[in-house]
């Protein structure tokens, strides 16, 4: 491994699409990772060598190129259960993204599991992924959903958990590790020795945390664990749900269809094995290839410098945004307890605003709910700016972006 | 037109002061709806009286394209007939603040409140107007603005 | 448009999987297309042309790569609506492929509308991904899954639909509109005019039949039409379900998440319109973006043009495998009524020992049941071999097959 | 080894006439499995009497390697014991038609009936033994088998 120096020195010429400029010849500032990251050579060309050597369907057929397609599939398969550290490569599914995957447990799990009268815990600062999958199935089911609470600082309030637990009706907590607003990363080894006292599952959204950080699957002891490869330099259309195998052999199949049968006949069917009984039809064969280089990619780094990193730029950024007159900046300030998003709002101008005029300087950030409603009824406001890292962002970017706020300001007069 | 030139006086103006902005309590008619991407959320209230828009009111939350384009179209539509307030089309609102080469993604700040009054008119004639067919096609119009 | 003659010389220049060799240094001989289908560099420049200058995530932010990401994503699903000759579309859901198509129908509107004791209708030459939904979803409301019979042509009898048909209990009629292993393309018109008289709701199947004919959706008349894009020159992990939209206006959504909602309350959500209601989650965007390109190309050669060629490539692979003794093919050979799809067994070989053989030549076709067993069981055979042909498919490759086969016959002596 | 070098005398002599093939209608235990991607399906029948294999035979439908190999297991297996008979490795089987470096694919061929064998000698001992973590060994190795 190199220094983390030079890496991220040399990183941004990976990434084709940092050359671009926008609007005006203004060099593209991304700063909207949280929503979807950009794609290094590397993987781009992963994707492309697929397609000009070695495309085939998988599994099935004897030839050559079917042989090497289903090679290059599995591989990323041991390279996802490597880099999240779990032993077991039948517990990991290859699904479209962390929205897939949370339905996938809400049906294929919820749907036999989970009775009227039983509840279903998420919090208030879930991804809406994370909460409309369970309203359904709550509803559907007359259960309940109910709601860890949110404090001031952007924190989870664990006795609300306590108090949930003590009902004895819970049957799944669900919560992500890291939110995609705020960026508090969530207290798991708590909430789940919690849940695990009270025999109770968990579910973790890691969209945001597995770019990010370093997420070790076995030493979090969850049951059910979900991701998306596009926030995390990999292609679009490719995600990841792992589940534990005791809970994943009680689980009915979700889609029918093709590679999730043993034998099929006119009026019965029985399953194939794990994990294929849950990867039905013709899978995202390219974009899992895509996702091995993207793992590969992000591993070479190394996790705890890609930290390191974002600690540095989030912390140079909160900082400057402070000194930032009328600019208020949701959540914790506490940089362990927080990845590199930054959600604010500027003086009385709403987010879109903000976001249109700083696009025309070639900033791009995100406004709006960023599907996290709730958080915001929580935080009584209707939208938020938003500000997300990665590895490629540099302090010279987060000088602009704060040099682009002084333009909102003109406009509005502030 | 540049995107950063949509922010002039007018806009910013009506942002932070926009007309015909709260609620009527003994509204004939009030609807409500909001964009699902970014959040902005409108409700019209209206009196009617003989066909005719006595007052309007809006209110909710929105960036400044929303709120500016919500004044001039409450202000468009007030005192006017059911028929013409049915025929208020979308550049009469955008051509007011000088918006219409707006983006896709912000014309649907702009139009928002465009819709909510087309729907609102609907549930209006919907109770009031024998002509189901007419009233359709203002759902129609309502449903395709963006 | 060119003319097809020069068309089709030139196009195996746009396929760089093609100039691959396997084995032994053979050229790669791809007759596997039912299965999935080589790229051409115009959808693989798409991709990447996607992930260098306009990846971002689409639909929520306003600044500038935004705009373009959402604009070449919408694009697509314009081109879609071209290509199947539908005008609405918001009637166009993107999905993985056909099978989760297929899925979501079976959940989103058998769900709600399929009660116990209702028949659903499908056939005996159906794909896996045709059949396990059904069984599933039959199984779990009660009510019954039913066929129509083949006969040994190949055909469909039709004399058992009017029979299932006359029960009134049918809720949905669904078949494939060309079958996967047989090559027979389904009287479409006539099944659809019966049902229509019936009342009766029609799925269409067009994994096999959109690659290799002009398909017009709005003249099938049909309810429901799924097909995926990487049978089509597109890439992985993308398909399309159509539903007209008086019928999708009664589907509850599937997935619960991000982009499917119009406000998210703790306890109660409204859902966002069609078609995005059905779109949850970060789609497939750059592989949309392919699809878009595939469509492009395959309308620029023109699809009356791909079937008269590979009418000529059938009739030519019929005649001369007709020739090798000991091989038996499979279904009608009335070329008016197949694709280029021919499934065979020779003498006493089974097909995985045929299709190894003629690996080490450099030809690849499939062996096994090809996720068709109830299919398997009607022609009373474990499994087929099946060549398959597309639109860089030549004569010449066919005459290679047909000299590798005498291979076969030497090592196993026949 | 090329991969159609396989396909040598023996392998096409055992593909033509299995030995050890058909039923055993007063079996002590039979097991039946396929292979979901290619549909090769076997089933053995087994007498067991005294802890010893007295007679086994397979039959199904499968490609040349699945039916040699099926033939080679039965045979290997035919008047062991027990124990001997479960620490029957896939190189065992593999080595006597010498398919070691056979290909991913087609090592699911080769080695259906040797997992079939397994689960079948599970499902026995689990109906005549205590030791039931020993017996789930049995099953661990059956499952993983490739
Ligand atoms: C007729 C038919 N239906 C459905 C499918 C399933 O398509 P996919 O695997 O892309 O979901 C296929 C192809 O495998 C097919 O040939
Ligand atoms: C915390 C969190 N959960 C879930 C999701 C949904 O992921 P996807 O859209 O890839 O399905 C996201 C991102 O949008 C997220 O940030």
């Amino acid at each position: 491994m190199q220094s983390a120096q030079t890496t991220f020195e040399n990183i941004r010429k990976d990434f084709p699409i940092l050359k671009r400029t926008v609007r005006d010849n203004k060099p593209l500032v991304y700063l909207d990772n949280a929503s979807t990251t950009q794609k290094p050579t590397q993987v781009i060309e992963a994707i492309t060598d697929y397609y000009k050597n070695h495309n085939a369907n998988i599994h099935r057929a004897v030839y050559a190129l079917a042989e090497e397609a289903t090679e290059l599939y599995e591989k990323t398969r041991d390279k996802v259960a490597d880099f999240i550290n779990i032993s077991n490569r039948e517990e990991i599914i290859f699904v479209r993204g962390t929205t897939e995957a949370i339905n996938l447990v809400a049906y294929a799990w919820g749907r036999t599991h989970v009775k009227e009268g039983d509840i279903i815990v998420t919090t208030e600062y879930e991804h809406h992924s994370n909460i409309v999958p369970w309203q359904l199935l709550t509803q559907e089911k007359g259960a309940k959903l109910e709601y860890i609470g949110m404090d001031d600082n952007g924190e989870l309030i664990l006795e609300d958990l306590d108090k949930l637990l003590g009902t004895g009706k819970v049957k799944l907590v669900t919560f992500s590790l890291m939110s995609n607003v705020l960026g508090t990363i969530s207290d798991a080894d708590k909430i789940i020795a919690k849940c695990k006292a009270a025999g109770v599952f968990t579910l973790i959204d890691g969209a945001q945390a597995i770019p990010h950080m370093k997420v070790d699957i076995e030493k979090l002891d969850c049951d059910f664990f979900a991701f998306s490869g596009h926030k995390m330099l990999g292609p679009t259309g490719i995600g990841i749900l792992w589940v534990r195998k005791s809970i994943l052999e009680t689980m009915k199949p979700f889609h029918g269809g093709g590679d999730m049968i043993r034998e099929v006949h006119k009026y019965e069917t029985t399953w194939n094995d794990l994990p294929y009984k849950f990867e039905a039809g013709t899978p995202n064969i390219a974009d899992v290839v895509g996702l091995g280089a993207a793992i590969d990619y992000l591993s070479k780094i190394g996790m705890d410098n890609i930290r390191q990193h974002e600690i540095e730029l989030t912390s140079y950024a909160i900082d400057k945004l402070s000194d930032v007159k009328g600019l208020h900046i949701y959540g914790t300030k506490d940089i362990s307890k927080r990845g590199g998003v930054i959600s604010f709002n500027f003086a009385d101008v709403h987010p879109h605003d903000v976001a249109q005029i700083i696009d025309e300087e070639g900033i791009a950030i995100r406004s709006g709910h960023h599907c996290a409603q709730v958080l915001m009824e929580r935080l009584d406001v209707s939208a938020t700016s938003r500000a997300s890292f990665y590895i490629y962002n540099t302090k010279e970017e987060i000088d602009k972006l704060i040099n682009s706020l002084n333009k909102v300001a003109k406009v509005f007069k502030l | 037109m540049s995107n950063a030139d949509i922010y002039h006086e007018m806009i910013i103006d009506y942002s932070r002061n926009p007309i015909n902005y709260g609620k009527i309590e003994d509204h004939d008619v009030t609807f409500h709806d909001s964009n699902p991407l970014c959040g902005d959320s409108i409700d019209i209230d209206m009196k009617i009286d003989n066909d005719k828009i006595t007052d309007i009111k809006f209110h909710g939350k929105g960036c400044a394209i929303c709120m500016a384009c919500s004044s001039v179209l409450t202000e468009i539509a007030k005192g006017k007939n059911i028929d013409d307030v049915r025929n208020i089309s979308k550049n009469d609102v955008l051509g007011e603040l000088g918006l219409e080469n707006l983006q896709a993604v912000r014309i649907k700040c702009a139009l928002l409140s465009l819709k909510v009054l087309k729907f609102a008119l609907y549930s209006y004639l919907g109770k009031h107007l024998k002509n189901s067919q007419d009233v359709d096609k203002l759902k129609e119009e309502a449903t395709s603005l963006y």
